[in-house]
């Protein structure tokens, strides 16, 4: 026996090798960027008044989508995990389906539903004068449509992972399936929730296709930074680099508030 | 005012004092510059009018169109997709070319391949782009070597001119073809290369006022602008080609 | 209320069918071994478990039938200790405590200042805020007990509430839980490895073993009329199954016993440990039932020493630690025991 | 009181009615989709041979893109749930901006690193003469790059939930962390794991712009379908929806295969 | 192998500072009421559990020390039974007992037959197969014990191994556990709430109450000269602190004893219940200790009912059934109680 130090990190080998390799493989790009980033251009793109629109814009609406996203994915995933209504594994592919689909083509399928012409946004616009498309609103469905999915499958994997033991014990304290649903299943599978929003935001933070094709590319209503990354790629992709930074900078920040804590249990030991 | 409401919520007039409320206009992305400073200058000359933009790719903005999209103004940087337009029946009167682009071969600052000119991009050795076939750049690319005779060998055929630029940019690619804007607006990472051939093949950009125009003079205006003498000159500054 | 169950439950190889009926204000102790079906049969009780087959009936009306009816387990009123415990992970142990009121419409400072009160009751005063990964076992299993208990449910289904708790506190919680049940409108299932919770306890004792009931009566009865091996080596006495004629009793294992009272036909004949004495050498005294015998196993518990005796009888001796020590005994001995024909209580089959 | 019937489903309205929205919101568009879909042109564009390349090579790369994410990102997941690593949650947020990275700039990074130029690149190409770029191993790293944070952020999620006392017993059993790892704590996350594998090879399978600027689209070698829908898209706007269509009928058969008992643990009671 | 540890651990408010010895090849039993510091102290000596002081010694080697030198617990030869058994529910019941033979490098065949065999000591031969969510409370803290039994560490941690058994499997299991620890070349830590576990399967006993070892001694020594009230009531007496001068003992509490032997200065004096007899008139007989009381609780077990009196002297008298029905007593009865002075133990405090 020999004796190790304590609190060594403990990190096995098999697993600290590609962990390192893992993180050097994401990060490294990233530092690419930075260290390429024409750093004495950055003040005057900053300065910009779209700039900080679009920032604004961007979170906004990716926060939204998060919102709505958890608002109907949370309930979608329960029943996925839950319930024992039949075919669950078609709603589970169906409800997958938007991953897969090319954000473009997933902007026009949004506006074959609620376009003008659509099934039903043509009775929103003839009955109550309401368009949709080219909205802030509809950066929030284009987001919320891309996004959603993330969140339901990671809420239905940590369902699946959650002992249902403890909504029988629920139950026998009178608890019906709803408030067993909000007083013991959702706190329980919270790091799981949180995982799956944390995917939703980032998502809907960086989306392009969908909404470019959805809700078009206005400033200050439907241009968010992606779009305008996209935009001055085409003028000047210096630029666009700068503003991907930005984009960064500020999505790592709201991540770090992310502290451990708030993404539930801990450490072992 | 949000674009939509603002297409569809408050009829422009004219006045003594200029145009009034917003004019919407769906242009290729390419055009970025260009119409926004074109933009600034006809808000100045009408205090009262606002003019937005949305900049897209032309098949993104042809699909938004015939969606039902509320704009004034189609600009597209090629006639496929104006055409998509107004066979839908949106366009409020014949399309007007406006500018017109033509190929040129780009190659990374100093030209580290020593391309000379379009038979380089039959060499296997070199890392070449061209634009897919499906799209304008790529079908006036294939015209350009189905003329000179010259199979090329590219490593990518890529979706829009910008990918292929990029690629140049960061000196991935020893030569591209693609237009002479993208080059002019590339900076100092780029150098272009004309060569004779691609005067046969220019891009055609047309403008149109559209039938559904919530602010129908100020479409005229905008229209006008582009073709008018100021806007040429402005879209030659650029690089384009005069019609 | 009152209980009335027919159940009918696979369980791997295992079919587990009972019958239970609980009477209003009635505590039913369920004992048996190890996988006989008790914490299954609870289960059922409480609306967790679907039925294979048969029924339970609460209060006259059907709340769970194979397939047809189900009354969920919600919308009965009922108090129930898991045998692990399932405090929930994520909230204080007041708060596991208050839930059940708090799902029944309680408000938050109403509930948790009764749910503070039960936590004293049983025993965990100041230890409210903590979360259930913070207490040890047994206190673990105490707040288990309190959030079955609070609220007054109408049914009470108990899964061994008090076996990881220290002899004293035993006797605290048992005590407090036996002055809750009297007071107790509702009625009680308890399952319990302890005799001495049953005993206690219950009003009436079920015994099932491979998931059937074999023995169902008063604690006394079962405490003196022990039907199955299992049920006599829980109430410490020793069962010789026999056919009497008069006052023999011809053993099926073989041997005879001599016994008080006469009787006939299959009969148990039933020993208590603390009857039988040991000798080195063949006694030659009054006592009719002499056996030779080897010691096979000593337990020494208390101021006893419990003897696990092979031979043609099997018996089990309590004898003191000083006489024990006297004798000078040892596993492998060869021993004489014996037992006084009126030690033996006999009783038919 | 009153007796319910019995395998009802169950979903308690709260969460049947938001469930039943959101399943809605995101299958409309596709059955929009689908019913907008010119059947009739649809032999034509399924014959065309780039359709099959293109959908094999989606196939094989955005599966070889979760295999290496798996591989990568697991690692870095244990690591951020279970290490005592300092700096873990800025390590959470750096793993975690690939997701925001408008994928376009994401290729930009990647050429920055392993392009010819690169940082690695350029001594792998001057040495070893390997170039990386417009090959159908760049097709797999642009995917790896966007996807593998969805699983490492699934996994986090679902290690953070798992019970750890169960590492404990299995140290008291002589296992090393990494026996415990391997033989405990990764079946016991398998639920989080298969959610985040399905993510990932979503995602894989839908990305565009990465692809398209670090791998280029060279039929039969870097086109995969999203590339293949987005040209089509330029030319013929119906023949994209058809191909999309393909895409998703392909990725629909895939994820139907994996049936509950695939996901583990399944429903309560 | 030898362990000596002196555990430092705060716990919340309760600090657990322990000192504990086991010999080489000895079995230590750790008894104490709810949350003394059991569990956290097993916790400890597995390695699982930072020290917030002390050390741990194995064979002469530190292999825990605050901060400095730690062996994990894998790389120690250790069997632990947890207090909620943790058995994986990925794995079989056989994959469960065969994975520390197979972490220590044993052919999976070879794991698993050996594996087998100790499923079947422990009684679950043919639920091999199953998954731990699919066996009964017993059976799993049987198979528990099975898991940390096979491969024979060196060091083995049992925390409460037999709480969930039935009394006929636990007699049989515990035979088994006996067999294994007489063979046994490792030393073991025992913890557990039942005293005849302590007594039959242990060679020394501590006491832990409060985070403190209150008393330390062979099974005998506690039995016979409980130290603590918990203990006194966890052998079955009844503890009485006083001072001694000749055969009187004046109680700490009030009041005085008789007793048999002669002593002086603080003493204890022990009393048990069985030698307690209760009058409804004073009785006028031998017996010089004779107290008027209350009975304020009576708990039948057995044939005894265990009757719980309040007085100048707290009492607690073992009668039976029969004369407890005989004297018509009931909670809240008046009584006389009588002890003879010659059944009163006394001792050095
Ligand atoms: N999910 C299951 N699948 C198959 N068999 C099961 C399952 N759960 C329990 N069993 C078996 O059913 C039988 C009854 O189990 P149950 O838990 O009711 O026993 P119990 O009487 O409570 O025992 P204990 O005293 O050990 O708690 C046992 O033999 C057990 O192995
Ligand atoms: N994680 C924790 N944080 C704070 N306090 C704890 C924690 N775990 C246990 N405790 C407290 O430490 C004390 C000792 O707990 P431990 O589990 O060692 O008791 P125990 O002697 O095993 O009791 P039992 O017989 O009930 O199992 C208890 O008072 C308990 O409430
Ligand atoms: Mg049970
Ligand atoms: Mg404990």
């Amino acid at each position: 026996m020999r004796a190790i130090r304590r609190r060594d990190g403990g990190v096995p080998l098999p697993l600290l090798v590609p962990a390192v390799l893992g993180t050097a493989f994401l990060v490294l790009p990233l530092v690419g960027l930075v260290v390429r980033a024409p750093w004495s251009g950055i003040a005057p793109q900053l300065a910009r008044p779209e700039v900080g629109s679009a920032l604004r814009l961007s979170l906004l609406s990716a926060t939204a989508a998060t919102a709505a996203s958890l608002l109907l994915g949370v309930p979608i995933a329960w029943v996925l995990a839950r319930s024992r209504i039949r075919g669950r594994s078609v709603l589970r592919a169906l409800v997958t389906v938007p991953l897969v689909l090319p954000p473009v083509v997933g902007g026009v399928a949004l506006f074959l539903v609620l376009g003008r012409q659509g099934i039903l946004g043509r009775p929103l616009f003839e009955q109550l004068g309401v368009t949709i498309p080219f909205t802030t609103a509809a950066v929030v469905i284009a987001e919320t449509f891309v996004a959603m999915p993330f969140l339901v499958i990671s809420v239905e994997g940590a369902l699946r992972a959650a002992d249902a033991r403890f909504e029988d014990a629920a139950a026998t304290l009178g608890a019906d399936r709803w408030t067993t649903f909000r007083r013991v299943t959702l706190p329980l599978v919270a790091p799981g929730v949180a995982a799956g929003a944390v995917l939703c935001w980032a998502r809907a933070l960086g989306e392009f296709g969908a909404t470019i094709t959805f809700a078009g590319n206005f400033p200050g209503t439907t241009q968010t930074m992606p779009l305008a990354v996209y935009l001055a790629l085409q003028r000047d992709p210096e630029a666009a680099i700068v503003l991907s930074l930005v984009l960064l900078a500020v999505s790592l920040g709201t991540l770090l508030l992310l502290r451990d804590r708030w993404l539930g249990r801990s450490t072992a030991g | 005012a949000g674009p939509a409401t603002g297409g569809t919520g408050t009829v422009p007039r004219s006045s003594d004092d200029g145009l009034t409320g917003t004019v919407t206009v769906f242009a290729a992305a390419s055009l970025t510059d260009v119409f926004t400073t074109l933009g600034a200058q006809l808000e100045r000359d009408n205090p009262q009018l606002t003019v937005q933009f949305n900049f897209a790719g032309s098949s993104a903005l042809a699909a938004q169109l015939v969606q039902g999209a509320p704009a004034d103004v189609f600009a597209s940087a090629n006639p496929q997709q104006m055409a998509v337009v107004t066979e839908a029946g949106l366009a409020a009167a014949e399309p007007a070319v406006f500018a017109g682009n033509v190929l040129e071969i780009a190659v990374p600052a100093g030209n580290p391949a020593g391309v000379t000119g379009l038979a380089d991009f039959a060499d296997p050795d070199l890392t070449l782009a061209l634009c897919a076939a499906d799209v304008p750049c790529g079908a006036a690319a294939s015209a350009v070597f189905a003329d000179a005779g010259i199979t090329p060998r590219p490593d990518t055929e890529e979706e829009d001119v910008k990918a292929a630029l990029t690629k140049v940019q960061l000196g991935e690619v020893d030569a591209a073809l693609v237009y002479a804007t993208d080059v002019r607006a590339a900076g100092a990472d780029v150098e272009g290369i004309p060569f004779p051939q691609a005067e046969r093949e220019v891009n055609e950009y047309p403008i149109c006022a559209l039938a559904a125009a919530p602010a129908p003079a100020g479409a005229r205006a905008f229209v006008d602008l582009v073709t008018s003498d100021a806007g040429r000159s402005a879209l030659v500054a650029a690089g384009f080609r005069a019609p | 209320m009152t209980l009335a169950a027919q159940v009918v439950v696979r369980r791997g190889p295992l079919t587990v069918d009972l019958a239970v009926r609980v009477a209003d204000g009635e505590v039913l102790a369920v004992l048996g071994p190890n996988g006989a079906g008790k914490s299954t049969l609870l289960r059922v009780l409480a609306g967790l478990l679907p039925l294979d087959g048969g029924r339970v009936v609460v209060d006259g009306d059907t709340v769970w039938d194979d397939d047809r009816v189900h009354v969920p387990a919600h919308r009965r009123s009922l108090g129930m200790v898991f045998q692990d415990h399932l405090l929930f992970p994520h909230l204080s142990i007041t708060d596991n405590v208050a839930f059940g009121l708090r799902t029944r419409g309680v408000r938050r400072p109403a509930a948790r200042g009764t749910a503070q009160g039960w936590l004293e009751r049983v025993g965990l005063a100041g230890l409210g805020d903590r979360r259930p990964g913070e207490l040890s076992g047994g206190q673990a299993q105490r707040a288990a007990l309190a959030r079955a208990l609070v609220g007054d449910p109408r049914l009470l289904l108990l899964d061994e509430p008090l076996s990881a708790l220290d002899a004293r506190t035993r006797l605290t919680v048992r005590a407090e839980l036996r002055r809750h049940l009297a007071d107790f409108a509702g009625s009680a299932v308890l399952v319990s490895h302890d005799p001495v919770d049953a005993m206690a306890l219950a009003d009436r004792v079920v015994v099932v073993e491979d998931g059937a009931v074999v023995q169902a009566g008063t604690p006394a009865e079962v405490a003196r009329r022990p039907r199955t091996d299992y049920v006599a080596r829980l109430v410490g006495l020793v069962l010789l199954p026999g056919t009497a004629a008069g006052t023999t009793v011809a053993l099926d294992g073989g041997g005879a016993v001599s016994v008080g009272e006469p009787a006939s036909g299959p009969v148990f004949a039933a020993i208590r440990p603390a009857s039988v004495s040991l000798y080195l050498q063949r006694p030659a005294g009054s006592p009719r039932n002499v056996w030779p015998a080897r010691l096979v196993a000593a337990t020494p518990h208390g101021s006893e020493v419990r003897c696990d005796l092979a031979g043609e009888v099997p018996l089990t001796a309590d004898v003191t630690a000083t006489s024990f020590a006297e004798l000078g005994l040892a596993p492998g001995a060869d021993v004489w025991a014996s037992v006084k024909a009126a030690d033996v209580t006999v009783y038919t089959r």
